[in-house]
């Protein structure tokens, strides 16, 4: 595993940054009632464990998640334009406004999309890992699950049934210490939910710092490996959430001011990465602030996109319901 | 008896309150029915009030939450369990008709299942194809269970305490879109409600609109309309999709002899499915016209909110769907 | 094209074996299809022929023997996921409605689900309540899904390879009483069977009798004993719950007037229920009796074989339908 | 935890003798189509597991278990005729009639059923457990699994659950090796199914020779002591089945001919237990053959009750399909 270079380095901070301000901009639509509807589960605070996670991938491996999707989606390279028109509904969203904000996913970037029934996308992962060993590929599959989600039926049978087909899955628990309300500690009898590996017999790549882009990558990097020739992996990234559950599930989180406080000024995985950059490179001042107003402009250029975007109509209501 | 102005949700909870405090075997776990509230507020204040004994917050673990409150309404407790949304009671459908409504009868009355289901349905939000479902014909159809589906505050909380009182498993649906709607609640610990009794929410002798649920504002709202025009509809509210209370109907459907049926769900092998056969069957001899159904479009729904819309039953198309059966 | 005497079975197993040869892409799995020689022996031989790679023993997961064949299906496998029973496909039911029927249209054709999942249905041998379920009707509720139900071993098989080279997911459930019973089947690699389009399998004029998978056999007989005393019924095997091939029925009430429903399931919110529902919807004109429908009883089934078979439809009940809709 | 006396462990012996002649009997039955339907599991080989955890119960602790049910039901102390006439359909049967061999209970005995469904009982279990909990009682709940159910939903979400409440519940895998006719090996990414408790945070009571009773007996023991006051325990008995997975499916079995050989010749339950009684009273063989032939008259005399009991009406397949 190579040492990513200063352009890889920036790289990681151009696609966190770009993931924030997105989600920081779909926060703000959503108060304005431009993209409506009751489901918005933003990815700020997880930045790290995503871009970290994909960096991994080469373009013909394959990545799953849940709802909380916008950030998977940016950093797999999906261009911010359809998705931010999938957030407003608009026809050119990458579902065709059918699908929403939980529901973005890219064929041609083999990014296979968020799904928001807790756990119901782990045995997709598992079914596109198969077609993978099945066509004699080296392909790996990397799926992304809430810890919420690791007390569902569906964790236990897909991950089971992962292993005994040895197929080249990397289950990364996105560890954010909460479902929607209700925390680790009253939710799952063992905490350390990378032990559940033992159960399966998956190879336990055990807790890595998910507000670390650089430790995610390296944990990430050595579990592909070991997926892509031998079986799957378990990897426990911790994060923390930074906008509640979803936008319009708030409320409780103020109980936590003080926890997120803490995770905002002590491990937010932006400054840690810059704090990374600053301390490795000098001058490099410039360079991040140009990134960050090109980014910027992004956002906005994906605004303005979705905005002038045509709604869907009739035929598309009642069209994909089957292949023809 | 007083009666009070109270939302959907609140006269929920208003049932759930007094029946726990007049009953220490009921008690109430689900999903972020604790230190969160509920997230359709329902049991708002419950755990601060009863204590996390009583008010159980669970992991995401839906064959586990339905399985366990089977179990533990078998040894004599009285479980209410919240499926979030009837969405994910897809995942305890096992639990529910294989086992909370097969145990009574396949060991012969050895065994009782008092257990509520409470699960919010329905659609309208942009929720999408995987959280639009009005799935509670599909659980109807199996015998064993009950299921519960009312569409005013003042049903809403009689029929949950009847539905906690009886010793039968009760699958309570909670329109999503009635949470907020407020009416006129009676303010009386002992309001209960028959099991299986339909409602006739508005009398009218042109034609009878069955629906249960959201589809009984849509139908009074048609009513409204349609009396402008000197149409006088009469509402049959069902309430219970099991025990289905076809006398009601047919009793309606002598007066009026022609029917529309109103329902959120979709439209195959459904509510609307069933009321038309049982019309067509035992009320021949009355019919002056075939009965209409007014349904979801029968497509998974999308996300996009002016064409989830138009997939969407509403009052337009009720009145529609009478002046059809009426031929004006 | 030759034609063989083979039992339901193996007509499957020759569509199973028939795709797989043709198509690399296509395997199967699911619970003791392998060693085991499947629980219904369907897929017995399949191993030896194809190995274990293409004909895969899953653990007792259903939910993710559904789940894992949708993903493998939207990756471009043609995977044939079987349900030791429908029984248990109620633990998959999420895989199913969710995941496999909404993924095309979620995201707007983006993907596709070529995807059958196998499951065996019905009963009458003391299974039990929890093992009794005949509940094609269920799922087929569902847009985004096929529900294809054979009755014969050449639908079955036609129906099968169909259900392979279809680019959507079907339910292709196997009614347990057939798998036993010989027909003629086609000896052709490309026999294939449209999707959705219903067959009469007798013509007549009195009365139509509208049924599927396993209700065809009684309907037959009834149709022959009636026939013994002038009765001539015209006997529609759907074939498919979905889509559902009203124009069929329609064709055929519009010569006979009249109708009888015969199925396997239950009565409420089932296939009786719609096929009634739309007759007396687009058919009122041509009604000289109402439908009548035959259905198991509305019970848990029950294990001890007398009482399990009073709740069973058969021949008989058929046969007493029909007269009285055609008041003889 | 006090050493079994002479009396218990001559007990012990009975039950197991009356399991195995019941079974031996049902299937002779069902031959014979006095025993009808496609569904009859028989217990033969587990004799001991059973026979040794329900030793360790109290009359107000509870038993739960799936379809492979006749022989819990028994060591629960169920009288024959009952369970015999439940598997002929008899209104005399234990549900009368409507149950069958997959749904033996008795209300009285808190033995709360056997269960068709694989998993299905989990969380049930969890759920007696939970009533006991909540009302502030002591007892217990002994649930049985299979080796392949542990691959199920439902299995990791009542575990869980029993885990983050404390409830006392013993989980008791009887490990067999097989389900139908899959082997653990390739159902089972952990073949040791003791250690998925750690996944739970569960106490590991790790596996015991399910074929000598005192064995389990102390084993279980333990885990009653623990679940009393502490929360739940995972025990993996290992096990072996003499006559296939059920009457009607016993082809498959011809090829395991050689296991199960050596099973039947070296580690019989009740050759064990022989020998262990044999080793340790003098002339104990004469109470022996005693015990054995009044539990062969036991066998025989539930057959017959259940021959000339009545079958039940249309007024029962009607009724008790609600409560009234
Ligand atoms: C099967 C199912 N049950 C419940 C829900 C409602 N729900 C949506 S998100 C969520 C919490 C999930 O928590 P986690 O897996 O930790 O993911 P996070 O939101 O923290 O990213 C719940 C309970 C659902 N969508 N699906
Ligand atoms: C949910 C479900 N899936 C499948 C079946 C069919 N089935 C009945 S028993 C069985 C094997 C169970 O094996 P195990 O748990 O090891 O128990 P054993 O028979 O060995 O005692 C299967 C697959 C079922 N009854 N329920
Ligand atoms: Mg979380
Ligand atoms: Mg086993």
């Amino acid at each position: 595993m190579a040492t990513p270079n200063k352009e890889t380095l920036l790289d990681w901070y151009r696609q966190m940054y770009l993931i924030r301000q997105f989600e920081t901009k779909c926060d703000e639509l959503y108060r304005q009632k431009k993209i409506t509807g009751v489901y918005l589960h933003l990815y700020s605070g997880h930045e790290a464990v995503g871009v970290g996670a994909l960096a991994t991938l080469g373009p013909t491996d394959h990545v799953i998640t849940a709802y909380r999707d916008h950030g998977i989606a940016l950093a797999r390279g999906v261009d911010a334009k359809p998705i931010m028109a999938e957030m407003m509904g608009k026809k050119t969203g990458t579902s065709g406004g059918k699908g929403g904000s939980m529901h973005l996913a890219s064929r041609e970037h083999n990014f296979w999309g968020g799904y928001a029934i807790v756990g119901g996308h782990l045995p997709l992962a598992a079914g596109i890992a198969l077609e993978s060993r099945y066509n004699g590929k080296q392909d790996v599959v990397i799926s992304f699950i809430g810890d919420g989600a690791t007390n569902n039926g569906y964790f236990h049978e897909a991950l089971n049934m992962s292993a005994i087909w040895d197929l080249p899955v990397i289950w990364i628990i996105e560890n954010n210490l909460v479902g929607m309300g209700t925390r680790i500690e009253d939710s799952s009898g063992q905490v350390e939910l990378h032990k559940r590996a033992v159960g399966y017999g998956i190879k336990d790549l055990e807790r890595v710092d998910g507000q670390d882009v650089m430790a995610v990558y390296e944990r990430v990097a050595e579990g592909v490996a070991h997926a892509r020739t031998k079986g799957p992996v378990l990897i426990e990234a911790m994060t923390y959430r930074y906008k509640g559950h979803g936008v319009s599930d708030r409320s409780y989180d103020k109980r936590l001011e003080d926890e997120l406080r803490e995770w905002v000024q002590n491990r937010d995985p932006l400054k840690i990465h810059e704090r990374y950059l600053l301390d490795k490179y000098k001058n490099i001042t410039t360079e991040i602030k140009k990134i960050e107003r090109e980014m910027d402009a992004v956002v906005e250029e994906s605004v303005e996109f979705a905005l002038t975007s045509p709604d869907p109509t009739y035929a598309d209501l009642i069209n994909n319901v089957y292949v023809e | 008896m007083s009666v009070k102005m109270l939302p959907m949700r609140e006269a929920l909870r208003a049932a759930l309150r007094e029946e726990m405090l007049r009953d220490e075997r009921v008690f109430v776990m689900g999903e972020e029915v604790g230190v969160w509230q509920g997230t359709h507020r329902v049991t708002r204040g419950l755990l601060d009030e009863f204590g996390a004994k009583r008010v159980r917050d669970t992991p995401i673990s839906e064959m586990a939450i339905a399985g366990v409150a089977v179990g533990a309404a078998m040894a004599g407790l009285r479980p209410v369990a919240e499926m979030m949304t009837i969405n994910f009671a897809f995942l305890a459908i096992d639990a529910i008709i294989n086992h909370a409504a097969k145990i009574h009868y396949m060991f012969d009355g050895m065994f009782r299942v008092p257990l509520v289901i409470r699960a919010a349905s329905g659609w309208g939000d942009q929720a999408t194809a995987t959280h639009s479902h009005t799935a509670e014909p599909i659980f109807a159809h199996f015998p064993g269970l009950y299921v519960a589906c009312p569409a005013t505050p003042a049903d809403g909380k009689g029929m949950l305490k009847t539905a906690i009182r009886n010793d039968n498993p009760v699958l309570f649906t909670e329109s999503i879109g009635l949470y907020s709607k407020p009416g006129p609640v009676p303010d009386d610990e002992d309001f209960v409600l028959p099991v299986g009794k339909a409602d006739i929410k508005r009398e009218g002798r042109h034609c009878t609109i069955v629906t249960y649920a959201r589809g009984l504002e849509w139908s009074l709202h048609a009513a409204d309309e349609l009396a402008k025009e000197g149409i006088e509809c009469e509402v049959v509210d069902m309430r219970w999709l099991r025990p289905l209370d076809m006398a009601t109907v047919f009793e309606s459907f002598k007066k009026t002899n022609h029917c529309v049926v109103v329902e959120e769900s979709l439209p195959f092998y459904s509510f609307g499915s069933e009321i038309a056969a049982q019309i067509q069957e035992h009320m021949f001899d009355y019919m002056d016209a075939p009965v209409k159904r007014v349904t979801a479009m029968d497509v998974p729904l999308p996300y996009a909110r002016d064409i989830e819309l138009m997939a969407l039953p509403d009052t337009s198309k009720v009145v529609s769907a009478v002046k059809e059966v009426l031929h004006v």
